[in-house]
């Protein structure tokens, strides 16, 4: 033990997960919060939020899901990849990863100039006109997909920082928890995702 | 004092569960286009439930976890489905 | 067993700042104990301010009519009573401070799970209420909204309603961040021979409490950033005039600020368990069924939100539900009164400080939870709801309940944290005098409450005014025993006689350890051999 | 009168000694016991304690059953007595109630409008409650009874006055810097003196004119005294003609009230903020034209 007295950190590779995982639950509620309120205005305006979802940009939606998708299991990928000791192959799928949240996050650009042109936002005066309940579809709709959108941008420089960490061999075939957590983090953005396309984009 | 770290998935699993996650993702779109009434939202639920599992068991490994995974994991789910339930006493009867 | 490896007059951890000297050996230090110790420095200087509060209110309240402040300047003041005293006191205090200090070491551990994240949540909670008290200079003035932040009011007010809402959305990632390391800790770290069956019950406790943390609160974060929404972006989701419903930001909030209050009193129960029997000198009675009574309670009390809104005009189904829920929360709190009652039988009982302040703390808690029981019943909570009888419930629980418990817990451990003793009969005074105003104070309120006194009002009708009275001058004695207490502490910690290691006999590994302990707690990892309460098969060391 | 109705107030204070009752006998019965065991116990006369078990299955369970009882008849006693506080008689005279910003303003079914809920002795009354801001709760404690007055949203409540008399009514959830003087009385007269009041209605009205009922309907009075006293708002009396300073987009000026003014601190209260008071007084923008004329001929007469 050093001289001053405290103990190294120990290095607890199933605690470090187990801790990624708590607090992976805090975030499952953190959205669990705007779904409780999803159902509940789901039920008392089923038919206004089913025009309001037939507003929004299916096609846009799917991409954004194969994108998601597709950054999920470069990931995956990685953490295989550094524990066979190819790094170098892992480097390149943790960019992957990112380029996948980059896009992802154009494309949500492009689809919120697009309806924000249309003066749908929340508490706009074109909201205002319209059935109560599309004012709260899209209140939600802009607050889940906000947030959302902030883990995206989140894991994106996550993913960016390990592909760094790699490259410095922080990261190794023996070191790899710090990876093999981001990931974890990096599929929890898109299994909320999972559920936001349908509820979002799919009601008829 | 580092535990070993469970079997190295290999990279084909991974493949086939990014194809699957796809196929699903074609399924939720082609069922919401069809008219099931209440239906529909059980049915988008189900499949993302579906989803979310491969997404969580194979891409998260948590097939390959210990069990006290898997029961945190129920807890957290079990627990937000209860908060949605018991709000719902609220929301269906007033 | 012993580990004294430093001679006794050392000071320790105290002494110990690791890499850093002076004062930045305690903001950036990693060891678990120091950063209790912010906490609790940190904590108490929050309590005393809402305790100030709590005086000034008081004193409003003495007579009818605006007698030392405007209606304005009251609301301000029980806001920001309330808002210090659950979310920078009693939510953080008891696991932040000895859950941090005693919680690896009871396991037989050097550190928590994740020592830097454990520094990390406590700078989040320093800026956090740095924002808070912040809130209460700038914009529009302070918060007067109530603790409960009820929209729409507190979508409209004028106040700095924004800011102060920020700095508990900040605290809740403290408080997350902290469960997240306890249950990591409780997990992962045991000693060899720390079983489950030999988890200290305080231990118990924290681990309950942990999971409410990590499960609840983040109900709390998305609740704030909701009203922030509607505050600042004008989402509506709350707004009868665009379609949202206000009584759902009731819902999401109880969701968490019912778990919230099982998040104060576990670790005080846990408290409670550890201090009854080392000073009976007897093993807990019923180990499991106190352990299991934690995590049924943390589990059943996260179903109960509703029993805050029965008048909300939430549906009559929600409020048959709710109510049942409710009462079948009270049987595991039943459970562990009659465990430890139970433990006392044929011991060999001294009446210490620790012990007083845990034996009142059966009798305070009672009190309060029996009047949970009025208040979950749906027919007699419609007339005490919102009136001074809620007042009286919850001060009896959180400050007769956690409150004493917190105390009780400063006098058995502060003799290990800082190798010093207080005088014990000033303790005793002190307790005394506490115990005394505590009951004057707000048993008054209890029946102001029943004969329809309403809560949060600066003003009152003249029949009120006899036991406004009464309860105000309760107040007085509280605040004259509580000075005596901190006085007494606070030269006791500073220059009372060494206190050795283990002043009370205990059996848990704290006590193997000098006090105060070194910075490495355990030089050795122990192999414990027996659980935290054999008295009846090994002598204390 | 209908002597077959039981009034909420006993209903509930059954209830409550039936609770209060078990609860003092359990907390007494818990506190002898540690305390018999503290004193017989204590140290100086148990120097070590003597072996005893470590748990007790029967003990345990009984002291788990016994319980679980008790607090399930609690809560379905509790249950009922709430049921009796849902279950409106047949033949109650339906008042609406509506909670504003600070006052209460009761409707009757004939269009009689009132700040004081007038009632018949012995006849069953159901309060429709509503909010027109924040939310609030009716709160009669001589009747234990309570319910929030929600925006957007129609609650109910009912109670019986069995005895003639004025009972307080208190404003019960917090609604801001004016909830303490929320405050109303309910006058229960005997049916006939009730039969009175309730149709000589408009012949009283006549001499102050509309405006004055218009004041209460609208809650102004609720902020806005008529007698010179200060309030959340400043008086009413000799407003018109008054020289007052407000503050008008940032800027400080002094004017004098005249009609115009008046409208537009009615319809529009944010454009001027009066000197010394907080802008929280809400915008009258539904009025009517005629409501506003009545409002306005009245304080110009109130001198
Ligand atoms: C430490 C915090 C704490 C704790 C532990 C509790 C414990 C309980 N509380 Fe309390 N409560 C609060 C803090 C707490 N409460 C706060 C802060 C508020 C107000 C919030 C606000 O509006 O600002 C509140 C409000 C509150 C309400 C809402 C009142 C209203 O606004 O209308 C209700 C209603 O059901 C309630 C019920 C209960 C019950 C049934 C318990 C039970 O857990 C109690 C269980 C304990 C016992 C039952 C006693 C011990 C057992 C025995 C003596 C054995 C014998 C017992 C039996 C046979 C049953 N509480
Ligand atoms: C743990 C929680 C806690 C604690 C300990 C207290 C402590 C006190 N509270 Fe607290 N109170 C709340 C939590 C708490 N409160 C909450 C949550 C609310 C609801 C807010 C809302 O409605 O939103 C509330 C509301 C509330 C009200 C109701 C306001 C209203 O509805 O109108 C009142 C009224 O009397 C009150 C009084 C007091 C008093 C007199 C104390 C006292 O205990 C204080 C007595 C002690 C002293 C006064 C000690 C003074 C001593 C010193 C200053 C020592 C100096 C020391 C050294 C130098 C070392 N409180
Ligand atoms: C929520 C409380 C509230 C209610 C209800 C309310 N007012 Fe006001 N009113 C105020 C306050 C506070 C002010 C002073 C600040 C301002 O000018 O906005 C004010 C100012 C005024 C003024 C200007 C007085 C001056 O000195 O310049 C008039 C006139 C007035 N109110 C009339 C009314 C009328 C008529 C109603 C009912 C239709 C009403 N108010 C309802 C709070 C209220
Ligand atoms: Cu209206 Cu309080
Ligand atoms: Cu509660």
């Amino acid at each position: 033990m050093s001289d001053k007295g405290h103990p190294a950190p120990h290095k607890d590779y199933t605690g470090a997960k187990l801790g990624m995982w708590l607090f992976l639950y805090t975030e499952v509620l953190l959205f669990g919060g705007l779904f409780v309120l999803y159902a509940v205005y789901l039920h008392r305006y089923p038919q206004e939020f089913t025009t309001a979802a037939g507003q929004l940009n299916m096609y846009l939606g799917a991409a954004n899901t194969v994108v998601l998708l597709t950054g999920s299991l470069l990931v995956a990928l990685a953490v295989s990849a550094i524990r066979l000791g190819n790094s170098r192959l892992a480097q390149q799928l943790l960019w992957g990863g990112a380029v996948s949240g980059v896009l992802f996050l154009v494309n949500k650009y492009i689809e919120w100039s697009t309806e924000i042109s249309h003066g749908i936002y929340p508490g706009s005066p074109v909201l205002a006109q319209r059935d109560q309940g599309e004012s709260v579809f899209f209140g939600l709709y802009y607050l889940t997909l906000g947030l959302h959108g902030l883990h995206v941008l989140i894991g994106t420089i996550i993913l960016a920082t390990v592909a760094v960490m790699s490259a410095k061999g922080t990261i190794n075939q023996n070191e790899f928890v710090v990876l093999e957590n981001s990931g974890l983090y990096w599929h929890l953005v898109d299994l909320v995702w999972i559920f936001i396309f349908p509820l979002y984009y799919l009601l008829l | 004092m580092s535990a070993p770290p469970h079997a190295i998935v290999s990279y084909r699993t991974f493949i086939i569960i990014w194809v699957l996650l796809l196929l699903l993702t074609g399924v939720t779109v082609a069922v919401s286009r069809v008219h099931l009434g209440a239906l529909n939202i059980w049915a988008a639920l189900g499949i993302a439930s579906l989803k979310s599992a491969l997404v969580i068991f194979f891409f998260m490994h948590l097939k390959y976890e210990r069990p006290i995974f898997k029961i945190c994991l129920l807890t957290a789910l079990v627990t937000l489905a209860l908060f949605i339930g018991l709000t719902f006493f609220d929301v269906l009867y007033r | 067993m012993t580990q004294e490896t430093t001679d006794p007059g050392s000071r320790g951890f105290l002494a110990d700042g690791g890499k850093y000297p002076g004062l930045l050996g305690w903001i950036f230090s990693t060891d678990h104990k120091r950063i209790g110790l912010l906490y609790l420095y940190a904590v108490l200087s929050f309590f005393l301010v809402g305790v100030a509060l709590g005086l000034i209110i008081r004193l409003e309240l003495i007579a009818p009519g605006e007698t030392i402040m405007s209606a304005q300047a009251y609301n301000a003041l029980f806001t920001v009573h309330g808002v210090i005293m659950i979310f920078l006191f009693i939510i953080p205090g008891i696991p932040a401070i000895f859950g941090n200090i005693f919680l690896p070491i009871h396991i037989g551990a050097n550190d928590v799970s994740f020592p830097r994240l454990n520094l990390f949540s406590w700078w989040l909670y320093m800026i956090a209420a740095l924002i808070i008290l912040a809130s209460l200079f700038t914009g529009g003035g302070p918060p007067d909204t109530g603790w409960t932040f009820y929209v729409p009011f507190s979508a409209e007010t004028t106040t700095n309603v924004p800011m102060a809402v920020f700095g508990v959305f900040i605290l809740g990632f403290s408080s997350i961040l902290t469960g997240i390391n306890f249950v990591t800790t409780v997990h992962r770290l045991r000693a060899p021979g720390v079983n489950w069956g030999r988890l200290p019950l305080f231990i118990w406790s924290l681990y309950a409490t942990a999971w409410v943390q990590i499960l609840a609160t983040p109900m709390l974060a998305i609740t704030l950033v909701l009203l922030l929404a509607e505050r600042l972006l004008g989402a509506g989701l709350f707004d009868p005039a665009s379609g949202g419903d206000p009584i759902m930001f009731q819902h999401l909030f109880w969701i968490y600020s019912h778990p919230a209050v099982y998040i104060m009193i576990l670790p005080g129960m846990g408290i409670v368990t550890e201090i009854i029997p080392v000073f009976a000198r007897k093993p807990v009675f019923g180990y499991w069924a106190i352990a299991f009574s934690s995590i049924g309670i943390a589990a059943a009390g996260s179903l109960v939100w509703g029993h805050h809104m029965f008048v909300s005009g939430m549906s009559d189904m929600a409020v048959l539900v709710f109510s049942l829920l409710t009462f079948i929360v009270a049987i595991p709190s039943a459970i562990k009164v009659f465990n430890w009652v139970a433990t006392l039988y044929k011991g060999s009982i001294s009446l210490d400080p620790p012990m007083l302040f845990a034996l009142s703390f059966i009798f305070l808690f009672c009190i309060g939870g029996l009047t949970g029981l009025i208040l979950g019943s749906a027919a007699t909570d419609v007339h005490v709801h919102d009136t001074a009888f809620v007042v009286g419930h919850f001060h009896y629980v959180m400050f007769g309940g956690t409150g004493f418990a917190f105390f009780g817990g400063l006098h058995y451990w502060l003799p290990k944290i800082c190798g010093r003793m207080y005088n014990k009969r000033i303790a005793t005074i002190a307790w005394g005098i506490m115990f005394a105003g505590f009951n004057i104070l707000y048993f008054s309120m209890m029946i102001l409450g029943l004969r329809g006194m309403p809560r949060r009002y600066y003003d009152y009708l003249p029949e009120y005014t006899d036991l406004n009275l009464v309860s105000t001058v309760g107040s007085w004695i509280l605040a004259a025993g509580l000075l005596l207490m901190f006085v007494n502490l606070l030269r006791g910690a500073r220059s009372g006689p060494p206190a050795g290691a283990n002043p009370w006999g205990g059996l848990t590994l704290e006590w193997t350890l000098s006090s105060p302990p070194q910075a490495e707690n355990f030089v050795n990892i122990p192999v414990v051999e027996h659980g935290p309460y054999d008295y009846d098969k090994v002598s204390p060391p | 009168m209908n002597p077959a109705l039981i009034s909420t107030t006993e209903t509930v204070d059954r209830i409550f000694f039936y609770i209060f009752g078990i609860s003092v006998v359990l907390l007494l019965a818990i506190t002898a016991v540690m305390l018999w065991f503290v004193v017989k116990y204590h140290r100086t006369r148990q120097p070590r304690p003597q072996a005893s078990p470590r748990s007790n299955l029967w003990l345990e369970t009984a002291w788990t059953i016994i319980p679980t009882l008790i607090v399930l008849s609690m809560f379905w006693y509790g249950w009922q007595g709430y049921t009796t506080l849902r279950d409106v008689p047949e033949g109650a005279l339906d008042v609406k109630v509506s909670g504003r910003k600070w006052s209460w303003s009761f409707t009757y079914p004939n269009g009689r409008i009132s700040s004081i809920l007038t009632v018949p002795v012995g006849q069953a009354i159901r309060l429709d409650i509503t909010s027109e801001d924040v939310l609030h709760s009716f709160y009669i404690p001589a009747f234990r009874i309570k319910r929030d007055a929600v925006p957007g949203m129609h609650t109910y409540e009912w109670f019986v006055a069995t005895e003639p008399g004025s009972y307080d009514a208190f404003c019960a959830e917090y609604c801001g810097v004016a909830h303490a003087s929320m405050i109303t009385t309910i006058e229960a007269l005997p049916d006939k003196e009730f039969q009175d009041w309730y149709q000589q209605e408009f012949e009283h009205g006549e001499e102050e004119g509309k405006g004055r009922e218009l004041l209460t309907k609208y809650g102004c009075t609720g902020c806005h005294s008529l007698d010179g006293s200060k309030m959340v708002g400043p008086t009413l009396l000799g407003l018109f003609g008054r020289q007052v300073t407000v503050t008008t987009d940032g800027v400080e000026r002094k004017l004098i009230v005249d009609r115009e003014y008046l409208i537009r601190a009615i319809v529009e209260p944010q454009s001027d903020i009066t000197q010394g008071y907080a802008p929280m007084m809400p915008p009258y923008a539904s009025l009517s034209a005629e409501e506003l004329e009545e409002i306005v001929e009245y304080l110009e007469a109130l001198r």
